[in-house]
């Protein structure tokens, strides 16, 4: 490391200058830039800022004329804004959802035409069940989603609007456009029967009471003579689709239907979800309920609306089902239909109208398309719901939201490694200042001061008791230029108390008027070693900086 | 495990092309040096077997099992009309009315010749699932309220045909039975009552209300009923009611071998003396023996479709047992899925082709088809199976429902007295 | 290459190393960081003050030490053993092996379990096989530091007052022998004359070669009473930890 | 109505239920997880106790020795169980137990353990019920009018002793403070020395073993099926509901009480009541008491 410096100035000064020095290598100040800069431990490159398409034109005028009838929302968020860099308007899609939906509602319109022939019924009636399935689980998203409590009693609401629904038709011959109707009324009945317990337990308790319910319609169904004794259901309902139509136009129309059920369940669930109510609901989740009733929160009344709403929507839904399918069944109660129901929400995302849809249809179709498969079919739902529910926050739509937390915690970490002390501002003082240059001129003085203190040594030490003043190697010369360009605020200085005899070192104070200092008691006895105190101060105050 | 069925891996492996089958039929053919080897395009029959639900897999599993058997024979025998036959297996979930539409529907996509499905508890789905295809859709759903369905509406469903009785005739049997083998002097009543101990599904309810008539007809009376639900978790009480009404007669109407297991146990550490108890068609399922062991001995259960033991009888249990070596052989679906096979074989023998659904419907209900289960015939218009001794008084023109006696851990057929295996012996607690 | 060759040398009278030895600690949750670059060094038989605002990161600091905080870098030195690691880790993962290696925290509001009694609660700081066995006497030196104990043993800590609840929470950690005990916020919370109760008895108990740092917004409590005092601003240390290089030389050239 | 015969059959429910409902109020209380595949344990266990039982009776030499097949057969269960309760917390407790959303996430993941799990059984054992051999010998006991048998009777008594040695066990030990303390405060847990997920492990095998021995001993009343452990799965989750979830005292009440229900519905309505009685009465005591039978007990738990 160490090497001999040769002063150039020595032949013009004669002895007046050392000829030569012990001195230190010369070191790259670049070096310790590339190595702050350079994480300590393995960092990925994780994303980058969100991206949006921008398409030409501001647009913004005739897009927030457009709203959807007969609400006051608008069909696109549409940004307008002027790019000063491009000189040219652009505008911006923010929410790009409503153009996925509209584009898989015109793929699910259009599905049942592209099946392939030879699977057409299998996967018709696949899809009506999953639109008929969407719709109970926009329902219950309302309920687990929005309102925040796990109510597990939905199948037993459209059990039960399905049961009486079927009964109506069978034993009083109702037609079928009444069912939806007894379905309803069923749906009210029971949304206030389960709204009662919601405002009084919590948690899994309710759930679990919920469950109880359940089982408890089930059991009753199916000991009951009326309804369950003769064909394990009551079957014999009158329905929409007419009698001697042929059986694709059978299957077309019940797909329709359910698409339109599907559709309205939607739209019950973007009425409630978006509105008041939903705020309201948002506002007071289980365990919170004391602070929203503390901001003047009514949340029994909002879960009470919330419950029947979401119950006669169900119940719609139950009496739509003993329709298409000429009566109810006891299965429709089961534990089972319960649990894989929840998976369905679960794996899409809880509380999200597209994962309620999404989920029911992976679910539905390695249930009801893939039949050869046999066991391994709920092998691979299992597989399915064990992996989005280890691996994911909240299911399939939480996977964007996710990624971002991540991607900000590995942000965050990633910047700690480069903020070294004193070096790069802290977040908050950085946006606090004024003069944003201020921001680099501190992190450019950390990275000096780290060089400066890799070249300390004895060396250089002694090379400046031996000759304070005059030329020096070339890694002390450094240092002074450092130490000579600090500001004058507690810069030390040397007060002469008795001239060539006593010398004394100060901290200069930096205002006009005001005394210097006295920094410690000690004196030195010449100007050279005074010098070299001074010198012996900065140089500790860097290392300890 | 030494019951496990041994083409299970097999069966899961090759479920997707259904080919797993045909591959085995091939090799067995040519092993048996067969008359000509099946060609042209496969005759398939749809097969709804309930693999992963939790009600239905033993007798679903019995039935495929009978059914491959058929398959492999017919094939190895030249196939039907030169063509080989081929099956198509869907999963279903027997209680799940859109689990059993889409299993059909599944089955109508794949273009099948006819259907054979052991049983499903929704049947009204599957039925109008099937109703625009209109191939033969043949089960052994034993269940009063959808043949009366086909009834109600013959030209809808022409195409249901139920190759058993009904559930209602265990009901009307029992009294018969009862006083047959009174007076065949093998049994004496300690008195004339009869308990019905009851299940609440709707099958079970059916047999009780069913009985409940016949016994108003007979010298039999009813002495009381007790009420159980599934799941039962203490016998206790129901045997002390058994002890309280003291009937000459009991007959436990339930559904879950297992459980049966549970109560015979029970019934045995306490039982009531000399009754005769009588257990519904749950002990059909070969486990009932296995776990109650040597607690079964003497007990007696009936079914409305069993294979015989006659000389066919036999000779399809020897088959059976070498096809598929295990404990116990049921007696009831293996034989119903072998007879379906082979039931449409002779119908589309007759018609030569089996694209004609609506032929080879008239045929079938035309055909008095004879298996190892007895006499399918279903001309009527129900279109079930006419049932001996209730339906008919003739053997030769109904299916006999068997009664059977648990002996020397066996189930032999002690009832009726033409096909009867051995007697009635008095029960062990007398 | 020696740095503080031209110094005296660094004086370690001290027949042992440092009980926590801070270094480069930067700790948040998710996005946010809290503690920023942070640098420590308590030596045995010391008593330290955490002074600062809310918010400032001196539960953060504590939470660090403990494993509890979302993310953390840097590395905490606990008997010269690390237990801090560079990882991204999950709240709570390794929080049982620090506190094995000698650590007792009393946290801040009632981090404790509501339905046991408060000798259960007692008996649950005892998790060395040790002090298990020895769990009678160490309960009767805690009811001696705090003697309104002595009469509630058997009443569920979830009906007791903040001021009762504390001194449970704060004989709990007394339970084991650990090297460094921290105690955030002792005075949260009380009315000021339990708070100074609660002072006291934490003044009381005698270190020997461990440590303990006292987190507390409120100065004058500690004024007086500890050897330091530091003050937490904006996830740094501000006064004398940041010379902690400083204790170690000296100036007298 | 024959009370000493209500009292021996409410007694004997009790007993399954208490078994039943103990390792899913354990497991709640300790890690926070609704373990949904305790049916799954109760099932596999049985298994295992069925092939080892199956290898024991083709060894002639003690197949008909009861007090050598039944402790084996019973150890197997047990081990098994063990094992079975450490795979489900090694898959749906240790990924997710400090992750957001948990509660409900290692529901869902428990779920799918079970729906996973009873297929594999019902492909690898088929769809047959399994039989253990008697565990506890051969001998009845008549008291007034009911019979106790062998098994029921072994099973009671077992399941007595075991419940009050878990119940000793939760009180006195070390590890017992530790599984109660980590279900009030997981956080706080860690902060006095306990390893959430250590404990995690522990607890489960614990439940798991719990699990597999009330399988062993109630193997005559739910005999050995892919799908066996549904019923003991609602049993337990409606007893530890109505005990109040997590607390070990509750449950045993609360299946005392249900046990009480059963056996007077039974007597007194008739058999087909007994489920609707009992949803009746959790939810009636649940309205009332919204933490359940715990709530009564002990009235320093969080609201």
């Amino acid at each position: 490391m160490s090497e001999i410096w040769k002063n150039p100035l020595a032949p013009w000064r004669g002895d007046a200058e050392p000829q030569e020095a012990p001195s230190e290598a010369y070191s790259d100040p670049g070096e310790v830039w590339r190595a702050k800069r350079q994480s300590h431990t393995k960092l990925y490159k994780v994303g980058r800022l969100r991206y949006y398409h921008k398409w030409r034109g501001h647009g913004a005028k005739t897009w927030t004329r457009t709203r959807y009838w007969p609400t006051r929302r608008r069909v696109l968020d549409i940004r307008g804004e002027y790019n000063p860099k491009i000189l040219r308007r652009e505008k911006t899609i923010v929410d790009k959802r409503p153009i996925w939906w509209l584009l898989s509602f015109i793929a699910i319109a259009v599905a049942p035409f592209l099946a392939p022939k030879d699977l057409q019924s299998t996967l018709i009636s696949a899809g009506t069940v999953f639109l008929i399935y969407a719709a109970i689980n926009l329902c219950w998203t309302l309920i687990l989603g929005t309102a925040g409590i796990f109510s597990l009693a939905t199948m037993a609401v459209v059990g039960a609007a399905a049961y009486g629904a079927a009964s109506m038709s069978v034993f009083y011959g109702w037609p079928w456009w009444t069912l939806p109707f007894v379905g309803g009324g069923i749906g009210f009945v029971f949304g206030v029967v389960i709204a009662l317990p919601a405002t009084r337990l919590d948690g899994f308790y309710y759930a679990l009471l919920t469950l109880g319910l359940n089982e408890l319609c089930r059991v009753y169904v199916v000991q009951s003579r009326t309804f369950g004794s003769a064909t394990g259901g009551v079957y014999g309902a009158d329905s929409f689709i007419p009698t001697g139509a042929s059986q694709r136009v059978e299957l077309i129309i019940g797909y329709f239907a359910s698409f339109a059920l599907m559709l309205s369940a939607l739209a019950l669930f973007r009425f409630v979800n978006g509105k008041r109510l939903g705020r309201i609901l948002r506002m007071a989740p289980e365990k919170r309920e004391a602070f929203a009733q503390a901001v003047g929160i009514d949340y029994r009344t909002a879960r009470i609306q919330v419950f029947i709403i979401s119950s006669v929507g169900l119940g719609v839904i139950g009496g739509f089902y003993a329709s298409y399918f000429h009566g109810a069944s006891p299965s429709l109660f089961s534990f089972d239909s319960v649990l894989l129901g929840l998976a369905m929400l679960v794996i899409g995302g809880l509380g999200k109208a597209e994962g309620a849809v999404l989920g029911t249809f992976i679910v539905i179709v390695i249930d009801k398309v893939f039949l050869q498969l046999g066991p391994i079919r709920l092998i691979l739902v299992g597989a399915i719901m064990l992996g989005v529910v280890l691996l994911l926050k909240n299911g399939l739509f939480g996977i964007k939201h996710q990624f971002r937390d991540w991607r900000d915690k590995k942000k965050s970490e990633n910047r700690s490694t480069r903020a070294e002390k004193g070096g790069e501002m802290l977040p908050e003082e950085a946006t606090e200042a004024g003069d944003k240059d201020l921001i680099y001129a501190q992190r450019f003085d950390k990275m000096q001061r780290d060089y400066l203190k890799g070249v300390v040594s004895e060396k250089l030490v002694e090379e400046h008791a031996r000759n304070p003043l005059g030329q020096h190697s070339e890694p002390l010369e450094r240092l002074l230029l450092y130490f000579r360009r600090q500001p004058q605020v507690d810069k030390y200085a040397i007060a002469v108390i008795e001239p060539f005899k006593a010398y004394r070192i100060v901290a200069l104070s930096g205002h006009r008027g005001v005394a210097p200092r006295v920094v410690e008691e000690k004196t030195y006895p010449s100007e050279r070693e005074a010098y070299h105190g001074v010198f012996l101060r900065r140089v500790q105050d860097l290392l300890e900086s | 495990m030494s019951d496990k069925p041994f083409d299970r891996r097999q069966l899961v492996k090759g479920f997707a092309a259904g080919a797993a089958l045909t591959a085995g039929t091939g090799r067995y053919s040519m092993a048996s040096a067969a008359p000509a080897k099946p060609t042209g395009e496969p005759i398939l029959i749809g097969l709804t077997i309930s693999q992963t639900a939790a009600a239905g897999v033993a007798d679903h599993h019995d039935h495929l099992n009978g059914s491959t058997l058929a398959l492999e024979e017919i094939n190895a025998a030249g196939g039907i009309n030169g063509r080989p036959l081929e099956f198509r297996i869907v999963d279903v979930d027997l209680l799940n009315a859109e689990s059993c539409q889409a299993a059909i529907r599944n089955l109508v996509d794949q273009k099948v010749h006819a259907i054979s499905s052991p049983f499903l508890f929704v049947p009204i789905p599957a039925m109008d699932a099937s109703v625009g295809y209109g191939c033969p859709y043949v089960n052994g759903n034993t269940q009063r309220a959808s043949t009366d369905l086909v009834a109600a509406h013959p030209d809808k469903y022409a195409h249901m045909f139920q190759m058993d009785p009904s559930e209602v005739y265990y009901g009307e049997t029992f009294p018969i039975f009862l006083q047959d083998l009174e007076k065949s002097g093998a049994w004496k009543p300690r008195n004339n009552k009869v308990h019905i101990v009851q299940e609440q599904i709707a099958y079970n309810q059916t047999i009780s209300h069913s009985c409940q008539a016949a016994l108003k007809n007979s010298k039999f009376e009813l002495a009381g009923i007790t009420d159980i639900q599934y799941p039962v978790q203490d016998w206790g009480p129901v045997i002390q009611d058994i002890k309280k009404i003291g009937a000459g007669t009991v007959m436990i109407d339930h559904w879950v071998a297992a459980e049966y297991a549970a109560f015979v146990k029970q019934f045995r550490s306490n039982p009531l003396k000399d009754t005769l108890v009588y257990l519904q068609y749950g002990p059909s399922q070969p486990e009932f023996l296995e776990l109650a062991g040597k607690a079964a001995e003497g007990f007696v259960w009936s079914t409305v479709l069993g294979v015989y033991a006659d000389k066919k009888g036999a000779e399809f249990r020897e088959k059976y047992k070498k096809r598929f070596p295990g404990k116990v052989m049921g007696l009831c679906y293996t034989g119903a899925g072998y007879d379906i096979v082979y039931m449409m074989k002779e119908v589309w023998e007759k018609t030569k082709k089996p694209e004609d659904f609506k032929a080879s419907c008239e045929q079938l209900r035309k055909t008095a088809f004879r298996g190892v289960c007895g006499w399918s015939i279903m001309d009527n218009k129900r279109q079930e199976a006419v049932q001996y001794p209730v339906g008919t008084q003739d053997l030769e023109k109904g299916m006999s429902q068997l009664y059977f006696q648990v002996q020397d851990k066996q189930s032999k057929i002690i009832y009726p007295f033409p096909l009867k295996e051995t007697e009635f012996k008095t029960v062990p607690w007398a | 290459m020696s740095k503080t060759y031209w110094n005296a040398p660094v004086a370690s009278s001290e027949p042992q190393g440092p009980i926590l030895e801070i270094k480069g600690l930067s700790a948040g949750y998710g996005p946010m960081r809290v503690i920023h670059d942070l640098d420590l060094v308590v030596r045995p038989g010391e008593r330290l003050g955490v002074v600062g605002l809310n918010g400032h990161g001196k539960s953060t600091l504590f939470l660090a030490i403990a494993g509890l905080t979302g993310w953390q870098r840097g590395s905490i030195k606990l008997n010269g053993r690390e237990v801090g690691g560079s990882r991204s880790q999950g709240p709570g993962r390794y929080t049982h092996l620090i506190v094995r290696q000698g650590l007792a925290v009393m946290p801040q509001g009632d981090e404790i379990f509501h339905g046991l009694t408060v000798e259960e609660h007692l008996d649950s700081g005892a998790f060395t096989p040790r002090a298990w066995r020895e769990r009678a006497p160490r309960k009767e030196r805690i009811l001696a530091i705090f003697p309104p104990l002595r009469k509630l043993m058997k009443v569920p800590v979830g009906r007791l007052s903040g001021g009762e609840r504390r001194m449970v929470s704060i004989g709990r950690g007394l339970m084991v022998d650990a090297a460094l005990f921290l105690v955030d916020e002792p005075s949260l919370g009380l009315a000021p004359k339990i708070g100074k109760g609660v002072m006291e008895a934490l003044m009381a108990i005698e270190l020997g070669s461990s440590a303990m740092i006292i987190a507390e917004q409120n100065v004058a409590l500690l004024e007086g009473r500890v050897d330091r005092i530091l003050g937490m601003h904006v996830g740094t240390l501000k006064g004398e930890a940041s010379t902690s290089l400083a204790s170690q030389t000296k100036r007298d050239l | 109505m024959d009370l000493g015969f209500v009292i021996v059959s409410a007694v004997t429910l009790a007993c399954i239920y208490g078994t039943l409902a103990i390792g899913i109020s354990i497991t709640w209380s300790s890690l926070g997880l609704i373990n949904m595949a305790y049916g799954l344990t109760f099932a596999t266990a049985g298994y295992g106790a069925w092939l080892v039982g199956d290898q024991l009776q083709a060894i002639d030499a003690i197949s008909d020795t009861t007090w050598i097949v039944g402790p084996i057969v019973i150890l197997a269960g047990i081990l098994t169980g063990a094992a079975c309760g450490v795979v489900i917390c090694a898959v749906t407790f240790i990924p997710i137990h400090d992750k957001p959303n948990f509660t409900v996430r290692g529901l869902i993941a428990s779920l799918a353990v079970s729906l996973i799990g009873t297929q594999v059984l019902l492909q690898v054992f088929g769809p047959r019920a399994k039989s253990l051999p008697p565990l506890f010998g051969d001998w009845e006991l008549p008291i007034g009018n009911v019979v106790i048998t062998a098994d029921k009777g072994g099973a009671m008594i077992s399941s007595i002793v075991l419940l009050a040695l878990a119940l000793r066990w939760m009180k006195s030990s070390r590890r017992g403070l530790e599984i109660r303390a980590m279900m009030m405060n997981p956080h706080a847990a860690s902060l006095v020395g306990i390893g959430v997920r250590r404990t995690g492990f522990y607890v489960m095998a614990l439940t798991g073993a719990l699990a597999g021995l009330a399988s062993v001993l109630l193997s005559q009343t739910y005999y050995i099926s892919p799908f066996s452990g549904l019923t003991p799965l609602i049993k337990g989750l409606s007893v530890a509901l109505l005990g109040g979830l997590g607390s070990v005292n509750g449950a045993i009440v609360a299946a005392v009480i249900l046990g009480t229900n059963e056996a007077l519905t039974s007597a007194l309505l008739g058999g087909q009541y007994a489920l609707i009685t009992q949803f009746l009465l959790i939810i009636i005591v649940l309205l009332f008491r919204p933490r359940g039978i715990a709530g009564i007990l002990d009235k320093a738990r969080e609201a």
